[in-house]
């Protein structure tokens, strides 16, 4: 069985990928083998180190929990010398997932990631526009094409942008992304929620809102990777609620051509090798010889 | 990765407070003072595991102090020697037990728990343990740290035995001291503790706890200011210096 | 305890009302007192009979459920009728809900309900705009400024307008309504979804996507009654994923002044009293007197 | 409204086929021939209840008779006798046994369990019962149905004994006939019999099944075309005349 995947000229040894956030090089690699994953995307990285949100951060919800961590993060420069290092001696994908409030933040994270070991560049595009008053860059078609064609213009690696659920035509935004020069899109970020806690009456996370993951959000993932595979023609990474092998294919029938494993690793640090296995065996099952066997199963 | 274990015992020992003692050698066998482990629910509508110190452990059980608080824990509370439990390895940076003449171990509510095994070990030294432990109103553990310690005071909320008010106008009022101090318990009961020791310049571990989401260094959900520096309370800690803690 | 509530002009005896959709008061009252509840929101009903969509029309998800029942209803002639009339033995708030595919039907609808035994009406704005190409009434700013203003110039009840989540910002939508004459409004309808059997390599419902909902949606319902709460001031009724008492304070906490019971009902046609009584509970445990009490008491 | 039922029995009887009797007498007092309860999963991921039909039933007992298929019915094949399960009251309308001189009893899988009560049923009146089963391979309740009725035909996909090929095939070869037909099973089954019945102009009961939210008519997710208008299979059926279905 093959179960390597295409993202436009990278090629991935197995659709199965981590999700930005959920997942940290050198913890994780305490609990398994990265060199079985298909590709490793690192948490969000910004130009200047970020402090994120006051905790409590986390929530749990009905099959779901809510992030508010706030892009925490140490920025560009630490990020190449220790996670990127450290992931260098891994034969997986190495993409970076990267935050900003500008164009220009975005930009040069970039440039400084165009002559680093990353493979390719994931723009994080839920980040809120300080120039435009907060309003996020994913959520507005615009701003979300104008991001990613300044991103583009100077890139030297091919470039994801990952796309928030929280609009009302997500085909939208990816058409307009496509046209911008984007080369893969991934979605979904996670939905934007809250949580109250009727005993203390206030909001459980200190930020209020945050972003709502977990397999409770799984049938809008699918239906707007379903929604964005017959609007644009560039490779999808899809994620959302994945917690077992049956998600993945799932996710593939819908119309991706990988998959990432963000809260399922939360709860259990080997998920991704599971759920690798797991559909190892669903595609042994049907006997499907590739990915694109079992993508082109899907009876419409 | 998570480890079945066997449930040798699961009772309640006070009002809502359980004690639960695990069989799982693969996870006993790395066990260090101060660590915990994320414990899951069988309940499919909670994801996320629930973290719980070690209270004690051997070569192959593992024994658990929890509080039901909440559907996870109530979950728990169910449980009988005939259920299996999943648990993760242990995780998290313990106490770091030192080499001095008096220990001052200070704990509040079910912060307790974890500071047993501390107690437990600092006793294999040949020193003096003073215990101090504060409850809301019913005791637990009280006879087991008498065992070990050279002395215990107990403080409680509501005037049921002992001292009545807050851990730390206890060790006020008695002027209780030692070379070094280790705590567990509500957030502004450290806070208070590591300024009475920092005033009086001795050195005290504290165990912070934070809502967390893994429990093992992937979110970063359960930040803590630690020397100016973001660190994890499930990795890096959750035991810090309560010098170096920055308290808000 | 007090635990009656006001919608504008009309009273609740207590905040417990059913979700349109999920509640048929013939076959729920075999199972509870109807005189009981707050409210009872009958399904959705157009001028004409409408077939809805084919079957299977229900896909079960973690935490939810997607439907696409696409509205089938005997059409309010027959409604006036036979529910209506049934209905109209209990001591309850009987509130319609009406579909419409363009303005003049909905208006249509409200016309003969007019002078029927309705106390109120629910205008559900999720339908697509035939006359816009299928967009929603209730996706579209101006669309739902116009649907609700032409309906409250020829209605004789108070009008509630129902949101859609499935937008960018709520909070414009919300707007929207409450600038066109809206009286109450009602959130949260179902979000956009997709369920895929890997199986049968086919979509679970027959129309492809559907509508989630369930205890799984709750925190996006949650942070959008806490968003409308903040935007508009005419009252809100809450609901999305309520399944016992506590998720009923956690809606008023939100900002909610009633609350609906949707999927719970499916489940256990009991739902709504005993959810009612658990709400009793919480509020007895914190010795609130009322509603406005439990509401105040929101740590912001 | 979830009553609790006692398991008396979960067994399995055919390669994934499980019977399982419940004790629950205030569902079980209401029970019609034709009907099914709304089996709750504990499984909290899961909300829906899963519709099983009533294979047969005493004052204070319902026997059902499942496949598994999936997460839900798996759970069920794990209960023991020590566990409890949580039903709804019986639902829908059944069957309306006829008074006539022979009753033809058609089964295809599964759906020859709630076929086994009718036939009960039935057999009190001093009438001709026939009843033709068809499976997949494996064979259940065959001898069950041989102590009630006066033929019994049996059909499989696979030839492992008996006719190969389906029931409607086998009906139509052996010319097997009476006054009344009654049906439950996959669906091109059951429209293939009312094409011939309605052919020999015999009535035909047919048990329609259809993907279900709530079971008890308040969702309309399970509508069936009757007479051009739409019904619910949950409420207004299962059962329907095959003549009157509008099959598509
Ligand atoms: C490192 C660490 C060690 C811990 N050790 C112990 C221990 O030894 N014994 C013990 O009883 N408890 C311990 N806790 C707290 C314990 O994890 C929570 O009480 C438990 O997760 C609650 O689960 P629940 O499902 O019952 O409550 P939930 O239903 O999840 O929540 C109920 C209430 O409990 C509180 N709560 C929930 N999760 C946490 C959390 N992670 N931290 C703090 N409060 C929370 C909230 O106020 C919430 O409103 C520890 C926490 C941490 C972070
Ligand atoms: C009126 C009625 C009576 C029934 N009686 C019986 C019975 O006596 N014995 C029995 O074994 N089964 C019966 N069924 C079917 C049974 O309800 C489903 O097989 C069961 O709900 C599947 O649950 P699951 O969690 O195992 O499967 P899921 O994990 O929910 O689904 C697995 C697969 O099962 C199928 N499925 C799921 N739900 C249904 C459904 N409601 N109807 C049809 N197919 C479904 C789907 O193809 C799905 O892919 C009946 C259904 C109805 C509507
Ligand atoms: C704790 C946490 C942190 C996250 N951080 C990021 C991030 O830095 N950048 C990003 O693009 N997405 C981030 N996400 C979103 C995930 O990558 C993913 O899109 C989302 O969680 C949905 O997938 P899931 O349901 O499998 O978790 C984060 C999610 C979680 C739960
Ligand atoms: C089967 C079903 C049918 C529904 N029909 C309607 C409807 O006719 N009109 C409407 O406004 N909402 C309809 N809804 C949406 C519900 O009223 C409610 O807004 C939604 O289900 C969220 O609440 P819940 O999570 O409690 O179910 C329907 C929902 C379900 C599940
Ligand atoms: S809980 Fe996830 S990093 Fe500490
Ligand atoms: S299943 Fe809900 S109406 Fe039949």
């Amino acid at each position: 069985m093959d179960l390597s995947v295409k993202l436009g000229n990278i090629t991935l040894k197995n659709p199965i990928m981590t999700a930005s956030g959920t997942f940290s090089s050198k913890e994780n690699s305490e609990f398994i083998d990265i060199n079985q994953l298909g590709a490793v995307v690192t948490k969000g990285v910004s130009t200047a180190p970020w402090d994120g949100n006051p905790t409590p951060r986390i929530a749990e919800t009905y099959g779901g929990m809510i992030n508010a961590v706030g892009l925490q993060n140490d920025g560009v420069d630490t990020y190449i010398e220790n996670e990127l290092a450290f992931l260098n001696q891994f034969d997986t994908i190495k993409i970076a997932n990267i935050a900003g409030r500008t164009i220009d933040e975005y930009c040069e994270v970039v440039q400084k990631l165009n002559n680093s070991s990353v493979d390719m560049m994931e723009i994080n595009i839920s980040c809120p526009n300080v120039k435009c008053g907060g309003i996020g860059f994913g959520t507005d078609v615009a701003l979300a094409g104008e991001v990613t064609a300044q991103v583009k213009k100077i890139a030297k690696k091919p470039i994801i942008v990952k796309l928030t659920p929280n609009v009302t035509d997500i085909t939208e935004i990816a058409k307009a992304v496509e046209a911008a020069g984007a080369d893969v899109i991934s979605l979904i970020n996670t939905l934007l929620g809250m949580k109250i806690d009727v005993h203390k009456k206030k909001c459980v996370v200190a930020n209020r809102m945050g972003g709502l993951s977990g397999p409770a959000i799984k049938p809008v993932a699918i239906r707007m990777v379903y929604q964005v595979r017959r609007s644009v023609n560039i490779p999808i990474i899809g994620l959302g609620g994945i917690m077992n092998g049956e998600d993945v294919a799932e996710f593939i029938l819908a119309g991706a051509d990988a998959v990432a494993i963000g809260t399922a690793t939360l709860i259990d640090p080997t998920a991704p090798i599971k759920i690798k296995n797991e559909f190892s065996q669903y595609m042994d099952l049907y006997n499907f010889k590739n990915i694109s066997e079992l993508k082109s199963s899907f009876i419409n | 990765m998570k480890y079945n274990g066997n449930i040798l015992l699961n009772q309640e020992i006070a009002p809502n407070i359980f004690k639960m003692i695990i069989q799982c050698a693969p996870v006993a066998q790395n066990a260090k003072v101060g660590q915990f482990v994320n414990v899951y629910t069988k309940d499919k509508a909670l994801l996320l595991p629930r973290p719980i110190s070690l209270c004690q452990f051997t070569n192959d059980t593992i024994t658990l102090l929890y509080t039901v608080v909440g559907t996870g824990t109530k979950e728990f509370s169910t449980y009988t020697t005939a259920d299996t439990i999943k648990i993760s390895k242990t995780l998290g940076k313990g106490f770091a037990p030192q080499n001095v003449k008096t220990h001052v171990i200070v704990g509040g509510g079910i912060g307790i728990a974890p500071l047993l095994a501390l107690a437990e070990e600092l006793s294999a030294q040949n020193t003096n343990i003073i215990a101090v432990l504060g409850y809301k109103d019913h005791q637990y553990l009280v006879d087991e740290f008498k065992s070990i310690c050279n002395e215990v005071y107990v403080s409680t909320d509501k005037a049921t035995s002992g001292f009545t008010g807050n851990v730390v106008d206890l060790i006020k009022m008695k002027h209780i001291s030692g070379d070094y101090f280790y705590a567990c318990g509500p957030k502004p009961m450290l806070k208070a503790l590591s300024t009475h020791c920092t005033q009086k310049n001795i050195p005290v571990q504290v165990s912070m706890e934070e809502r967390m989401g893994c429990g093992y260094g992937a979110c970063v959900g359960c930040n803590c200011k630690v020397n100016n520096k973001n660190q994890k309370v499930c990795k890096d800690g959750p035991v810090f210096l309560g010098s170096e803690v920055n308290w808000q």
